[in-house]
């Protein structure tokens, strides 16, 4: 199953489905980091509202993600972790630390607006 | 006192990354019968999908077997993983956080002993592994 | 003993009572995080000013609490550590890492406006 | 020179989390009467919840047992942790930091040693766990 990666504006939005194999996640991975370049894109949003289990492997990649998209010159944000998906996590001993998170996909937008703004748009504070 | 079974096990042949998606959903899709609760049964699928690509990534192929069991009040679900793998060359050292010979973060076997109600692990080198872990309805 | 939960704008209050049992802080830790999704909240004080002792086994819940919280998009702070609460603690061992913590539910305030402005409000800045 | 006992004891039965409350509740009282420091208190609360709890988590039940006593001219209070529970396999790894065959911080034993002034813990496989500990007034 391939997760679908959907432009808006500036932004890449990815929303990761719950049978989601290790495969999966690495052609994700690797999609995400070409098309922030292709699209130019400034943020990206990884969507894990569906997503049954976040595991070691789930938690590594997606930090990879934020790491390889950061290199790319463009911003990460994590939204939708259920509250059950974040016990298991933390009683595991995931923490995605230096991951940025958001509750879900209208709060992932706000942060990117907001981490994105100040870098790339409106140099000028009287044009907005 | 040894636990009685309380229905048909389940037995999920563990050879590549699909099966450790279908053998975690499995695993939740029994223990919601006893009434574990979602946390509970994310926990139990987080277990599973840990100990399964274990198996994937270090034996190549096993199988998690996943039982509904009973020991005198308590109900709960029991699960083994097992291969015939290389085996883990020092417990020890594997149980602790951060230890991996891959490029895992090592979280994976004390990770799951803390998710657990019971945890038990036995490999032989040359021979395999078999993990064995027990979640308690509460 | 349920501990209340107070919504106070976008932030939620919890504020813990003496004689609190395990269970007790178990399910704060779940309401918490389920809220925390409910009413939006860009942020979580725990008020520990009440408690009479600060255990290995509250320690960790509480640093579980934040990790999951983070992970639910949120900020937490722990505010009202007694100094004689703070000596037993130090003396056990128990650190509280990567836990914000703060002297009262004042400057847990502070902390949280500082930690969520950049994300969360003024847009525009001349509106500020 | 044994210490002698300055007025009844108290005896806390525990059995679930509720009685680690207690016990630390009435720890705090009995030794106040002699005139420790909040401090103190809260160090000698501390150490009992710990001792409580792993009661409740390794052994089921057990008592925790305080007393105010006397040797020589110190005064304090004497504290005994006890239960019938499988016993402390390896006393010298459960003392030591970050140890725990649960998914504890492994910091109650060793702290508890840190946080009073005298500390002993005697276990038999099999057949249970006595920890004992006092702190004297300064
Ligand atoms: N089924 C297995 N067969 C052989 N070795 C294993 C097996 N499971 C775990 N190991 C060994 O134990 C180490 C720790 O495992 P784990 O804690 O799951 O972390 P990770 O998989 O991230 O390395 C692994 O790096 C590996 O060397
Ligand atoms: N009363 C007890 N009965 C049996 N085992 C115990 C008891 N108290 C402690 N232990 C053992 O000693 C280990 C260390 O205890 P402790 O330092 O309090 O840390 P934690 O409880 O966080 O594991 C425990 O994990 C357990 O194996």
């Amino acid at each position: 199953m391939v997760v679908p990666i959907l432009k808006q504006g500036q932004y890449l939005i990815a929303s990761i489905q719950a049978a989601l194999t290790d495969a999966d996640l690495l052609k994700m991975r690797d999609a995400l980091a070409e098309q922030v370049g292709r699209f130019r894109s400034r943020g990206v949003i990884v969507d894990v509202t569906a997503l049954d289990v976040m595991d070691s492997f789930a938690a590594r990649t997606l930090s990879d993600i934020a790491n390889m998209i950061r290199l790319r010159g463009a911003e990460t944000v994590i939204v939708g972790i259920q509250p059950e998906v974040a016990f298991s996590m933390v009683q595991l001993g995931l923490k995605l630390e230096g991951v940025a998170t958001a509750l879900d996909l209208e709060e992932g937008l706000d942060y990117l607006d907001h981490k994105t703004r100040r870098i790339n748009r409106a140099p000028n504070p009287f044009t907005r | 006192m040894r636990p009685t079974l309380l229905q048909d096990d389940i037995r999920v042949p563990i050879t590549s990354d699909i099966d450790i998606v279908y053998a975690r959903q499995k695993g939740r899709e029994l223990a919601s019968q006893l009434g574990f609760s979602s946390s509970e049964l994310a926990l139990i699928a987080t277990a599973i999908s840990e100990l399964a690509r274990n198996i994937v990534r270090y034996a190549g192929n096993g199988a998690i077997v996943i039982k509904l069991v009973e020991r005198g009040e308590k109900r709960g679900v029991h699960i083994v993983a097992t291969d015939e793998g290389p085996g883990i060359r020092n417990i020890a050292l594997a149980m602790q956080d951060g230890y991996s010979t891959s490029d895992g973060l090592g979280l994976g076997l004390p990770g799951v002993r803390r998710l657990m109600d019971e945890f038990e692990v036995v490999s032989k080198n040359g021979e395999g592994t078999t993990v064995t872990i027990k979640k308690w309805l509460r």
